[in-house]
Parts: C-alpha cells; structure tokens; sequence
C-alpha cells in the first residue's frame, strides 16, 4: 500500500468537478479505506445515521467504521493500540471539547509514543475532530484548541479551509506514520469547491497562498481564512493571505518571506488568545523577519473568556468577515487597529 | 419491589403538578422552538418527568442537584422558576445564566442548583464533591448526580463511584436510565448491567421511572438512608424518551408508547382511582400551568438582551 | 474569614527567617487551614508519610487533608463540586502530567463554570502540581505546561519561583475567588530564602524584577528566573531580570516598560517551545513596544520534543544557567542567540 | 480452584529460570542502584516474579504486550533481552529503548512489547486496541493488559473492560494486585472488590499470584479461551511486593514473610517434590542466570552513550 505515490504538490484546481467539504472528508475517508485494507473509523457516534455531519456516510467498507461507548479517553488509547498492532486508525470526535477527556491518551501517550522510545516505531494514527462555534452552544461545546495541540511535541495539527485542502490533507494524514490531530470547523462543511475525483495527498507543512498582496501579510487557517478571503476579496485589499494549512509542522518559510516583501504581519486566530498559534506566528515571525518590519504584528481573534450561548453574545464574541476587513484596512492606514 | 402505592393527596397533587410543569414547558419549547427564538440547543424531558417529580420532591434548597445536557425537567422539579428558565432559553439577561449559558447550563444556587454541564458523565463528579463538602462541614445536604444511561461508561462514572462509596459521602446517584444515547442503544453502548455494576459500590434499587410513585418512593427510602450517614445509594430509572435526543421532534426510534409509558396519565388514572383527584381538577391544574407558561415566556421576550460588555475577560 | 487584610505588596525581605520553599508551601497551607476552616486539601498520596514531598507534613489540620485513589478526573470534578458547595478545595498532583487525565474538568468544567452562568458564582479552587525535570523520568513525567494552562480562559496559572513568593501566592491563590493552577518546579524545593512567619498574600499578576539592568530584559519564571538569575550574577550581565510569578494574569506592564528601557528582550521558558508562555511574551511585548525594539526577540526553552530518560540527553535537552549566560551575552553582543 | 498441580519438568524448569531471572537482575539492579550508574527510577517485581513468568509462557511473540510503570518482570519473561533491558536501564544507545526511555519505557515490538507507560491505567486501553486490531484482522494474536490494584481505579480501566466486553475481543487483562499503589492499602484506594468489579464485564478468575503455577494454570485456561473466540477474560493475581514502591530499598509495610510468600521457592518446593528439580540443578541455572547478567552489564557498561543530534525535533 505505498501511500507515497498519491503525493501531489500542485494548487487547487479552478475548475472541474465541484463538492462541499464535508464530501471531500467522505471521498478521502472512502478513498483510504479502499486503499488501505489497514484504515479503519472509530468513534462515539461514527457509525449512526447521521455519519458525523454527513462526512461517514455510504461508504464502502462500513464494516469498517466503528461506533464507541462515551469513553473517549480509552477509546484514543484503544486507536493507539491498534495503530501499534498493524491498523491506521482515523479516531473521530463529533467536537473537540469531547477530545478533553482524552488528553492523557492524546498527550501522554500518543503524542509521546515515538518519543518516549528513541523514534524506533510508527504511530500512524489520525484523530478527527470538529471544531469551532456551533449556535448556541455555549462554553463547552465551542472550542477550537489548534495552537494548544501544537504546543504538545509529537502531535501534527492539520486545519483545512478548503474542500480541496480537506481531502488532500486528510489523505495526507492517514498516510502520516506519526499522529496527526485533524480539526474540522463546522461551519465549513457546506463549503464547495474543486476537487480532483482521484486519489491525492498534499503535503503536511506547507501553505497555500489564498490571495496576492503586497502591503500585509494576513496568516489564517481554518473559517478564519475563508472570513479573510471575503474580507479582502470584498474590500479590494492588497493584503496577502497564507492558509498554513498544517498549524503544525508551521511553514514559516512561507509566511516569513511574504512578511519580508510585505512589511506588516496580521494573524487571524480563531481560538483563545493566550499563546497558541497567533502568538507563535506572531513570536516567530519577529524573531525571523525582524528588520522587516513596518509597523507592529496584530493579533485577531477571541476575547479570552469561554463563549458566551445566547446569540446576541455570541455575534459580539466571533470575529466576522467585516470585523476582519475594519482591522486590516485599519492596520494599511496605520491607525489602531480595533480588536 | 412491587408495593401498592400510598401516597396523601397533597403529594399526589404536587407531583402532579410538577410532571404537568414540565411536560407542558416542554410541549411549548417543542412548538416555539422551529422559530428559532430559542438560540439554543435543547434535550427535552417528555416521557421522563416521573424521575425529576419522584426524586426531587425528597430535595431541600439546600441539596445540590447536579445536571448534565438534559436539564429542564430535573432543573424544574429542584425549584427553579419557568421565568428564568425561559430567560435563559430565550438568551436574555434576566436568564438563570445571564444568557451565557443556554438550555445545557442552568444556574440556581438558591434552590441548589449550581450549575450544569454538557460533556457527558462530568457533573457525576461534582455531586459527589457536594457530598464531600457536607461530611467535612457536618452538615446534612446531600450532593445529588443526575445522568443518563449512556454516562455510565464514562470513566468518571466509575471514579465518582468508588470515591463515594470509600467515604460514605452523603450522595444520591440517579441514573435516568432511557435506554439510547442519542440513537445508540443501550445494548451498543454498555456491556454491563448498570444495576450490577453499582451493586459492587454501593446498595442499589431499581425502579420503573415511568411510574413517579415508584420513583417517589424508592427516593425517599435512599435519601432518608443516606441522610441517616448510612453513605451514598444508586437509583436506577428505566424510563422513555419521547423526543429526539435533541430538538422538538419526537422520537422515531419506535420505542414508545404514548399511552402505556406515559407517568402523568399513570399517576392520574392511580390518584383517580384512589378517590384523590376528582372531576375538573386536573383540567385546571393544567391550566393554571399553562398561564405560568404564557407568563414566562411573556417575561422573557420583553427582557433584554444581554451586553457584549460582559463578555469582557 | 476576611483573606484582604492580609494583602501585602512588599518586595521579599532580604534577611529575617530564612526556609525552604518546600517549607513556605508547607507554612501557606497550614496557616490557610488554621485561618480558615473552610480550606481542605485533597489529593492522591497528599496524605501519605511523604506528604507531597514534605509540603504537606505535619500540619495542624490533618483531618483536613484527604488522599484519593487514582482517580484524577474525578477528584478533580469533587474538588469543583466542594468548592462550589462552601469550601475551599486545595487539590494537590506529584506531578503535573497527571493532571493530565484530568482536562476534561480543568478545562471543561473548573475553567468554564464562572463564565458559563454569567460570571455568577465563586469556584474558589487551587489546583497545585509539581512541574519540570525528574531524574531520568523521561517524557511522561517531566513537563511543565505553564504556558498551555494559560491559553485557556478561566484559569490563573501561578509559577513561584522563590520561598517568599511561594507563601504568599500559595495564600493568595487559596483567597481568591476563581480557579488557580499553581505550579511548583521540584527543583526549586530546597532553595532557601526570607519569608516572613505570618499569613500574607502577594498579588496575582504582578512581576517581580529580580535584579535590575539596562541592556536586556530577560522573562523568566519559575525554575528558569533562577537560572537566569544565577547567570546574569555569575557573569555580571547589565541585564533587567522579571520574573512574571503569574503567568495568567501576566504582567504585561512591567514587561513592557522594561524593553522599552532596554530595547531587548529574551524570553527563558522552561517548557515546549511552540505557543505557549514564551510566544505569548515575545508577541504582546512586540505588539506593544515594537518602537522600542532595536533587535529581534528572542526564546529559549527546550526542543519540540518528548523529554529523554538517559542522562547524558537530559543534559542536553534542558539549558543550564552557563547556557542562559552564553546567550545573553551573545545577545548583548549582537551575535546569532544559540538555542 | 486449589486442584493439584501438574507440569511436566521442562515447563517447570523453565518457569523457575524465568523466575530467578527476573528476581536476580532486580536484585542486582538493587545492589547497583546507589551508585547511580542508572539515572532513572525503577519499579522492582521482586516477589510478584510468579505473575509474570505465569503469564507470560502462554504467550507469543506476536501477542501484544502493554505494560505499565513495573516493567522488568512481564518484559523479561515476554522475550526481551537482559543486554537491551540494562543498556536502557543505563542509559545507553544500545538500550531496547535508545536511551530514551529508561526503566518505566520499555521496547521490543518484535517480542511483543509495543512500548509501556508510566501514567498508570492508560495501557490498558491500548491492549484493548491490540486486541482489536487481532479481531478487524481476523488475526490469532491477543492484546494483554497488564496493571496493578491501584490501576483499577483509574476511568480508563472501566471503559476498557466495557468496550473489550462489549466487541468480545481477544484480550486478556492481568491484575497484579500486591495491596498497594504506593504505601496506600488497597482498603484505601478500592471500595469495590476487584473481582466483582470485572465479573460485571467478563469472566474473571482469581490466583495466588505468588503460586506460579497456579497462574500459569489459570492463565493457560483463559487464553485458550480467548484464542477459542470467547472474548475477553480477566486474571486477577493476588500478590506481595517486596521493595518499597521504588528503588533500591525493601518493602518497610511489614506485609511480607520472604519464606511464605517467595514464589521462586514455592516452586522450587514443588519440583523437588515431585522429583522434577534434583541435586544442585537450581544452584546451576542461578549461576548461569548470573553469568547472563554479567554479561549484560558488561555489555551495558561498555555501550556508547546516545548523542545529543537525536534529539532533533
Ligand atoms: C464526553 C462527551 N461525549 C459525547 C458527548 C455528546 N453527547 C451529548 S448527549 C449524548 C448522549 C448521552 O446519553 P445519556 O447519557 O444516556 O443521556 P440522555 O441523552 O439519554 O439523557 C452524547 C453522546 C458529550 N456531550 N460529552
Ligand atoms: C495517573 C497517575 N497518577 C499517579 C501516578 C503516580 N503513581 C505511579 S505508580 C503508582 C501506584 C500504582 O499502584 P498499582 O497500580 O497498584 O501498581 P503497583 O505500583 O502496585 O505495581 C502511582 C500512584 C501515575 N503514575 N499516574
Ligand atoms: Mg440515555
Ligand atoms: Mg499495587
């Protein structure tokens, strides 16, 4: 089964067959199944008539796809075993605030595992998850957690945007013989874009450029990206936007040459704002690109508070594409940007 | 298990009451929810409100009563008013919550209710903690766990368990046992038998959770055991859920039987019966309700919104 | 029980009663017990002979500390559960990683529970753990996570790095009203120092300028303060050491004034190095005194990876103050920083 | 369960030599111990050695073994070397390991020891995961679950045994319960008894955890069992420790009798018995054992430290 062989580096095509996110998830996870006698789906509900928002179901190997007790942390640990006993596990949460009563298995063991025994092993392993605001659904059920995973050394962290990203770089991750944390944001999920009907997988660690520009570097990933790409493409911005794609390992390289041509750097973070991947694209990219610098980097993203449930608090917590678009023009004019 | 009920009429009406409160909040939830002025996700109780109503008309005020996803009826029967739960629905700030916690996270420490939670099997925990705050304090509440069957193969679970039974904690664990989580069955999700495996912590009494004099009754026995320090007891419901897991529609797992599960109309037809309830009397409990209803939902649409200043860390 | 009257902003005495900071640990917890007999302490093994490495002995209130089984999840839950049901918990881990079966009530439960109901009630719970390097204990029992905590709103994350701040923010932790993560580096416990013998609290969220110098502002806390401190004395360094003591709240004021002064700034964080702590420095203090900024940031901390058992790797995995020494005067030279 | 035993003199030869293995390398460890030429923690089976020899001879190497922080014993009797185990213990790049592990972190997936974990519980799940991926691979091997008293307090341990019941995989979980986690009694840390606890979820049986072959008995039924399709089975082994929860030094609980309790000269007792063990046989395979450790030492000593470039990220 050499994975190998699908790499593919090239861009998202323009054209061609068009699908929704959430098909992209299912054609890769249908895809690698069929591929790989070895890939199996476990999780709480992976197997009902829902099939995780859509993306499980009708596939062809069902007899593949396990459902699980509400036992989330033995269930990573269960995913792990079978990815040192032969398998490739895709462990699939319906949120990533359930993947918290997992966080021994996640980051004791399985982000420790190759570590912990000088690198002599594989953990091909994936962990799926949806993340972000749903409505209403307050403080428990609204998490992003990306630049937290990436703190843990052992753990990939892959975000797609795009119906093309999600199925190149979940193909990707199956393939991967080290964990992988795969955060889908909900809202994304109805998305369309051009997919390639074949089997393909793009690189883990390199970033897509969503838009050219030559006056601020904007880093997005996730929803945060395509709000990026509305607000810039709404606005007529001379702004460019790199997608990391992949929060870990990061494509610095990318992000930093961009800031070098640009002279300013924005990061929009959907997530808490305390450290976590806009501080480290922030932090990074100032120790790297530092004489390049016009003006000070800028930070976007939540307040630092759990989410609120009713929806006038909610529309005041998320950023949007408008509050997005205010901050870089802001920023282009040199004003304080408003946050 | 299977004594004749005796109840008096003012406990027979009272449990009435507060399975018709629910049932209809419930109902009317149901039918405004389409029109999204309720910005939340909601688990409703219908078919379950003989365990809320038997249970927690054992509760004092200063019991803790700690609740997962599926608040509104236990929530309800605890003593919190159908004003600040509609509030709370309607995402206002005059809600239990202030607004920020929707249907899964309910907050009313004055009649022992301090809060709920959303991820499966958590809260178990935290009831047990209240029982550890009244035997080190000495003082005679009683921490209460509210759970569905599907919390029991949450590792909590067991730990909350153990933990209890090792100190003797004044704890009442109840399992609102309605056999699905979300579409899975209970035969998906639990190898064991959820009454077995108590019985290996603690002692343990099962009970129809569709028949509220049931319930009523082996509550009663368990808390005035655990209150008397003889240490934490399990109550295993079995009872319906008539709705989706969540949402307004009704279930179509096929499971339920309108009229044979259902514990108002049981309770009525046993207090008829029994010469407790006469005539027009239930037609009127019923109504008054409803205007309870009709008044809280007037309360909470004309309440304001809450303001983003608050969202300030 | 009023805890304010004993609020206390002096800088630590510099002679007085000299003691370990495993003692100040130990004076915080009795004297907090004693003043307040709603303070319990909890925690697995807390009650043993060892008595959490002698922090926890021969206190006046042993009825008031309880062990637990190994049941940190849950004991965790209880802990929130007693606290919100009159008490003031103090739950006690011998190692931070085993908090780590835990999340899903730190982070789920404990940190959310005041902003989930509107900010309404109190949870005033201290969570300690002892942090960093063992002996060969490799990577599950040696991380530090200081800065992962505070990426999650909802959390204070206290890291004392002398006795004198060990007290008084041990009491300061157990008066406040929210949750409190309160890490120890095992390290730091036989370290002596000045701690006055009453009951006194120290602010949370205040920095402690650990010696003064106009040509770099080091960051550092924790076990990492005093190895800076000990580099910058032992090589006479023009440096301006803070030691932030919280983490969450983080003084960002002090920091910023500093480089403002010195126009540099280093950051030693004895943790994973991507986001978290050290990120979270660099990026605020750029965005804030980017003017004053003449080279770029820098961070020091461990390799993205899993720590190593055999000793001669955890010599090379964690720096040492002659490390710490090396790149400050690198820095001050204009030098490339080795890591 | 106390039928009579019976064994054939080449499989009680060899569960004696497993056992002095694992008891002559602790306790040469030990006796190296304050020197520090090992700079890591260890956990000594010194008296638990019937568990692991027991055990361990039904299995294969394609069996998958997960183990927790108390390694060397079910290690050495699964297949692993004693060169590999004391170069790890040394910190040496030759170490089953790298280096990278030490004593709670062992590795040898080709004699089934997929890794171990010091986070005590954890483990349990991923032998569940072994045994699962034996079952989507319609494969013959078994995952086995090995862990203390003190282990099965932990969640994880619970939602293993569900989920292993539930699938029926072909699991076999070992508790080595020697009374303690730590200095902590088990009356301290358990309100359930272990063995009505698992027998919620599976067949379980109870040994003499110092009696190898009682072990070696009960294990051989339950993983014929297992192997046979019959789903999971649960071990539970009573046994003593004799060295403090750590180190070098010897168990100061006052619980053990060296004489009673030494499962090395039960056995022996029982050979010679039997006839089966004769003259200085033991004497013989004890020196060689030594000679093997020597060996290993030597070989641990003179191996090159790892270097720092492998700690690239
Ligand atoms: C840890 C965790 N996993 C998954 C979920 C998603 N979830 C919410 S409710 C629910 C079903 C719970 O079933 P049960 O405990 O029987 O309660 P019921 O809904 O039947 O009242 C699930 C799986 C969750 N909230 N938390
Ligand atoms: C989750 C977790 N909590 C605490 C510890 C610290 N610890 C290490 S071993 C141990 C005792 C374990 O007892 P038991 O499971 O009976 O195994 P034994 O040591 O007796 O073999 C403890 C508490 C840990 N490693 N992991
Ligand atoms: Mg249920
Ligand atoms: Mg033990």
């Amino acid at each position: 089964m050499p994975w190998s062989k699908f790499d593919c580096t090239y861009t998202a095509p323009t054209g061609g067959r068009q699908i929704t996110y959430c098909d992209a998830l299912r054609e890769a996870t249908d895809q690698a199944m069929v591929h790989d006698p070895r890939v199996f789906a476990i999780g709480l509900d992976a197997d009902d008539r829902f099939g995780v928002f859509g993306s499980m179901r009708d596939l062809t190997h069902k007899e593949r796809v396990l459902g699980t007790p509400i036992s989330e942390n033995a269930m990573t640990g269960v995913a792990l075993g079978a990815a040192l006993s032969g398998l490739r596990p895709i462990h699939i949460h319906l949120r990533v605030d359930f993947m918290l009563t997992a966080m021994d298995q996640i980051v004791n063991y399985v982000a420790k595992w190759q570590d912990m025994f000088g690198r002599q092993g594989k953990v091909p392993l994936v962990i799926r998850a949806i993340v972000g605001r749903g409505w209403g659904c307050g403080a428990q059920h609204s998490q992003t957690l990306h630049g937290w995973f990436a703190h843990i050394p052992g753990l990939k962290v892959v975000t797609p945007s795009t119906p093309y990203d999600a199925k190149g770089l979940l193909l990707a991750s199956v393939a991967d013989d080290s964990p992988v944390v795969f955060l889908e944001h909900r809202w994304l999920y109805k998305n369309t874009g051009a997919v390639p009907q074949e089997l393909y997988t793009l690189p883990l660690g390199k970033a897509n450029v969503l838009h050219r520009g030559d006056r601020l570097t904007v880093v997005a990933n996730s929803l945060a990206a395509m709000h990026a790409l509305t607000a810039i493409e709404q606005h007529d911005l001379d702004v460019e936007l790199i997608d990391p794609r992949t929060i870990k390992p990061l494509d610095l390289d990318t992000i930093t040459a961009s800031v070098q041509r640009t002279g300013r750097l924005m990061v929009v973070d959907y997530d808490f704002p305390f450290g976590g991947f806009g501080a480290e694209v922030v932090a990074a990219v100032t120790e790297r690109a530092f004489d390049s610098l016009r003006q000070p980097p800028v930070r976007l993203g939540f307040p630092d508070r759990g989410m609120p449930s009713s929806g006038v608090l909610e529309r005041a917590y998320y950023p949007t594409p408008d509050r997005l678009a205010q901050a870089m023009t802001a920023m282009l004019l040199g004003e304080v940007v408003p946050s | 298990m299977t004594r004749p009920h005796t109840i008096n009429r003012e406990r027979g009406l009272r449990l009435l009451r507060t399975m018709r409160t629910i049932r209809q909040a419930s109902e009317r939830i149901a039918a405004l929810y389409p029109s999204n002025v309720m910005e939340t996700p909601v688990h409703l109780c219908i078919g379950q409100e003989a365990v809320a109503a038997g249970v927690c008309h054992h509760l004092r005020d200063e019991d803790k009563l700690f609740l997962g996803h599926r608040t509104h009826g236990p929530a309800l029967a605890k003593g919190l008013g159908l004003r600040p739960l509609f509030a709370e629905l309607y995402g206002r700030s005059t809600g239990c919550s202030r607004g920020f916690g929707g249907s899964m996270h309910l907050f009313d420490p004055a009649h022992g209710l301090p809060g709920s939670s959303a991820i499966v099997g958590g809260s178990i925990a935290l009831a047990v903690g209240a029982g550890l705050s009244a035997q080190l304090q000495r003082a005679d509440f009683v921490g209460v766990a509210w759970f569905g069957d599907a919390a029991t193969n949450a590792g909590v679970c067991y730990e909350s368990l153990n933990f209890a039974a090792l100190r003797k904690l004044p704890v009442l664990f109840v399992c609102e046992d309605n056999g699905y989580s979300n579409v899975m069955p209970k035969s998906a999700h639990s190898a064991h038998d959820i009454e077995s495996l108590a019985k290996v912590f603690m002692p343990t009494v099962a009970v129809d959770g569709t028949d509220v004099l049931a319930t009523f009754a082996a509550a009663g026995e368990a808390l005035t055991a655990i209150r008397a320090g003889g240490g934490p007891r399990f109550l295993h419901c079995k009872t319906k859920r008539w709705m989706k897991h969540q949402g307004h529609e009704p279930c179509d797992l096929g499971v339920v039987d309108r009229d044979r599960d259902c514990p108002i109309q049981k309770l009525e037809t046993f207090l008829r019966g029994s010469g407790l309830l006469q005539g027009a009397e239930s037609t009127q409990i019923a109504q008054d309700i409803e205007r309870e209803i009709d008044d809280a939902i007037a309360f909470a649409a004309a309440s304001p919104f809450p303001t983003p200043e608050l969202l300030e860390a």
